[in-house]
């Protein structure tokens, strides 16, 4: 993994970011703006990072969990998608972690932990919204709103009702992936 | 009466009946005469008003006491809305792009007269948060000097919005925060993920001063509800978690936050826990709370379930009295609702959006539901201050 | 009437259509336009005359007229809906002819003729649709879609497809009404 | 794997296992790589694969092998679209404000890749026609040389646009006149309110010149349907009216148009008259022909009803033989449509467009329904050319 997709995303962040900056300094900032000083790290991930590893009562498996299959990641009852909030893009001409065609992947996205019926781990799974595009006119089979250690905004990275579209050529919400990050151990 | 009426005229008057094989009405009924378009424009804006956002492009305003279609502002679910607490205005914030999907994107305040539902004045922001179904994205205080909007980019900000001058005072960063919570006036405190709240004092001169306060609650352990309430008039907040414990707050730089006291508790009721596994009755929805300010009755959607079902549509509503701690009654729904309102006068109507996209309208004086019509109602209601 | 609503109607319509050309010519014309000449007047309101005066068959009454209500003006049978197309502003905040708080009246329209069921009348209906906000989210019975002597957008004042948004501040469609305008004979 | 990347995996490293009170499986199944986000891509354009409008919002795209679906467009249902002659890309014309009911009015021609679906190109266009529901109201020249879309403010004018230098080449005034019928090349027809047609050749050097035929048709009397069907390919029209009478013409300059026949008559029916009490069997829709260009099978969405019913959903889809003008088959639908289309391939799909919001689609060769689904389908439905 020499260049990798995440670095690709990453840098692209970068530059959205300072683009943000730059903007709402122009706009905005009549005068100095109030800098907030705060112990929290300001990057989500970090702090999704702290999210995910204080889930409450992780001894218990959750009814979603326990409920899950593994066969068809176009319901919501599919395994990956305990914490997942709109519209599933492999009903949309994507997959679980494949964007429609004509949306981008927004490199940044919330983060759930899901547990795979078939191997009993748990998994990290990134919900990344595919961005750019009007809503996906999809069955209503595949409008989810699950919960799982869903966090309120002022924890973003576990928050699933934030436009994760940061990145990309513009933030209007097109549908949901669900793409496998890793072990949650 | 010339140019272009009289030539409608002229036409008019080449027309043929077109059913002349019918005999006319024995009764010679009055020709009817020709009506001149016009606009309607409303009264002063009643306190059975309610405004619940419907589909993905408005928000309609009806009348609760009959169900008619009042009037239509435009909002995406991603708008925020406040009506001003004289009632004469109705602020929308809102975002789009110049070719619907793609161009210049526009973060603007909107304006509205409430009796013209004119757009009186517009004024462009930073970047606002794009985040579903929070009440508390924006607020104004309550003598509707400073309007606060929370953005999101991914940092979090807050812009503050002269209201008289209609211009962006400033945006203070907030970082690890997010929402805002207005205080009496001049500020308004943000809730954080390490379980405390940022205080931000803006002085009439603009200035902004910061403070923050001690953790008072678990983001992880039991977060407070980002659809808790904000009381403008007085200042206050009902904090709300998780799992149901309501924690009074008078905000301010040295905000003062009272002891929590269960929901459930009060309804006499095993206080709930944060199990995965663990039946209990649950608040949950997309606006699980409203208060009626009268009294201080909270109104809350609730749902039997495990913990992590905070967004799970309420079978009931509960009526809690916030000074007693204890229930006053509990409120079958007719059916699953995600958004609960209430109205602030001595008739009260409660509201309820159904997950079905019915509008609710229920008699709070005895209980009995008025009207149950799909409206395709989204994740909110308003009602007037 | 000294200073009608239809004058000063005709009077923004004036404007709106010299500004529409000044745009066109501005973008459009890249040398010097062909222009078609015709034996049809150009104004629309002058093609709505042939149009509703040769309705053919007109000896007899159509099943809209037939059986169409005078009483309940926000349903799609109401006598002067025969040939409306849209949302009924009497179920958005407005009436019949009035436009809900926050639109504007478009100052042209499309033109029918229906029989009022009380006097066995005909009367010329203009339906002048409501402009300038987002479609109104009205009940499924307030959209109508009748055809009553509805004519092919080549006869424009009889064609209840068209946006008629065409003086008003943006031609987003909201309503329509069904103002009536006078007696057919 | 540096940055961004390395914070994630060192998340992932500390992240501890939710479910450790659980057996694994007996066969210890290997654990799951981690998975890199990516784009779709779309084969070549295949013969099933249908568009039609769905909600306000969008063209979703399906395959009709399968129901699934493909990929969105953005479009309302006032934009207008057409598929190029090479299924390569796909041209969508559509106006939008930049603050969504207000602000700066943009019309604009996009261009998209129809593997990639995405936006290749776009230009901005004089206003164009804002009327929906009708194919006509956009469409390109045989040989994706010209474009030609239709305008009306409220003056009736069409916009002529290079497709290969993707700019507007000029604006040609067809007063009394709509529509565009595309020629096999170098220009279009129009129908107009006298019965006759407008016809503009357009040059390679851009330069317009207009012919006007003698009328053919009665306006008044008994008009040619807006969405009567334009053969690019051969630059023929059908012009088919509200009582169901077809007239295939040849355009051009000088356009020939051969004697009307009969819908009715050709399946042995009466022929229906426009009597508004005069009971038949009549076509009807908002989209109600479409042509299989192989045998010039024309499907016709059917019902029975008086005259002014030119909008009426069909019950049934009839096939005629536009060269022999006599009926092939009824084919009974599952649920009135108000759309028709079909595939134009060796194993033809028949696509309608429900008044419920449904797609139902049946197989040519036999007359079976494979499906018939709820998609919220529009107004109009377009196939592969």
């Amino acid at each position: 993994m020499t260049e990798s997709f995440f670095d690709k995303l990453g840098e692209k962040l970068t530059r959205k970011m300072a683009q943000g900056i730059s903007r709402r300094s122009m706009i905005a900032r009549a005068g100095s703006a109030a800098v907030v000083t705060s112990s929290l790290p300001v990057l989500p991930v970090q702090r999704a990072q702290a999210a995910a590893a204080q889930t409450p009562q992780s001894a218990a498996v959750s009814d979603f969990d326990r409920r899950a299959q593994s066969t068809d990641p176009t319901k919501c009852d599919y395994w990956r998608h305990c914490a997942i909030d709109g519209v599933l893009c492999g009903c949309c001409g994507g997959g679980v972690h494949t964007c429609p065609p004509g949306t981008q992947p927004s490199p940044v996205s919330w983060i759930g932990t899901c547990r795979n019926p078939v191997d009993n781990r748990s998994y990290v799974i990134a919900y990344r919204d595919c961005c750019g595009r009007t809503l996906c006119n999809s069955s209503p089979d595949c409008h989810c709103n699950t919960e799982d250690r869903e966090l309120p905004v002022y924890r973003p990275q576990a928050n699933n009702d934030i436009i994760w579209c940061f990145g990309g050529s513009s933030a209007v919400y097109h549908c949901s992936t669900a793409a496998l990050v890793g072990q949650a151990e | 009466m010339t140019g272009w009426f009289r030539r409608v005229s002229a036409m008019i008057a080449s027309v043929v009946v077109s059913s002349p094989g019918l005999a006319r009405a024995a009764d010679p009924a009055p020709v009817l005469q020709a009506e001149q378009s016009d606009v309607a424009q409303l009264p002063a804006m009643g306190a059975h008003w309610v405004l619940p956002y419907t589909k993905t492009t408005a928000i309609t305003l009806y009348d609760g006491d009959n169900g008619h279609v009042l009037g239509t502002l435009p909002a995406t679910p991603l708008a925020n809305t406040v009506i001003t607490p004289d009632r004469r205005s109705i602020y929308i914030t809102e975002t789009s792009w110049s070719l619907v999907d793609h161009g210049d994107r526009h973060d603007m305040l909107q304006q509205f007269d409430a009796r013209t539902l004119e757009r009186v004045r517009e004024l462009a922001l930073p970047p606002r948060a794009l985040v579903g179904r929070k009440q508390q994205n924006f607020d104004v205080d309550a003598n509707g000097k400073f309007g606060f909007i929370f953005d999101l980019s991914p940092a979090s900000a807050v812009t503050v919005v002269d209201l008289s001058a209609f211009r962006v005072v400033r945006t203070v960063d907030i970082p690890g925060c997010a929402l805002v919570f207005p205080w009496q006036g001049g500020g308004f405190s943000s809730l954080c993920g390490d379980g405390s709240l940022t205080n931000v004092a803006v002085g009439s001169d603009g200035k902004a001063t910061v403070t923050h306060s001690k953790p008072f609650f678990s983001a992880d352990g039991d977060p407070v509800y980002e659809q808790s309430l904000a009381e403008r008039a007085k200042g206050d907040a009902y904090f709300i978690t998780y799992s149901g414990k309501v924690m009074k707050a008078h905000l301010g730089p040295q905000p003062v936050i009272e002891t929590a006291w269960s929901i459930q508790q009060a309804a006499g009721q095993p206080v709930a826990g944060t199990g995965v596994q663990e039946l209990a009755w649950r608040p949950g929805g997309t606006q699980p709370f409203a208060m009626f300010y009268y009294n201080h009755h909270l109104f809350a959607l609730m749902h039997m379930g495990t913990y992590w079902t905070h967004k799970t549509a309420g079978t009931e509503v509960w009526e809690l009295d916030t000074q007693a701690h204890r229930l006053v009654r509990r409120i079958d729904l007719p059916a699953p609702a995600k958004a609960v309102a209430v109205s602030q006068d001595q008739k009260p109507l409660l509201y309820a959006n159904g997950e079905n996209g019915n509008l609710m309208v229920i008699d709070l004086q005895n209980g009995k539901t008025l009207r149950n019509t799909h409206i395709d109602a989204g994740a909110m209601t308003l009602t007037p201050p």
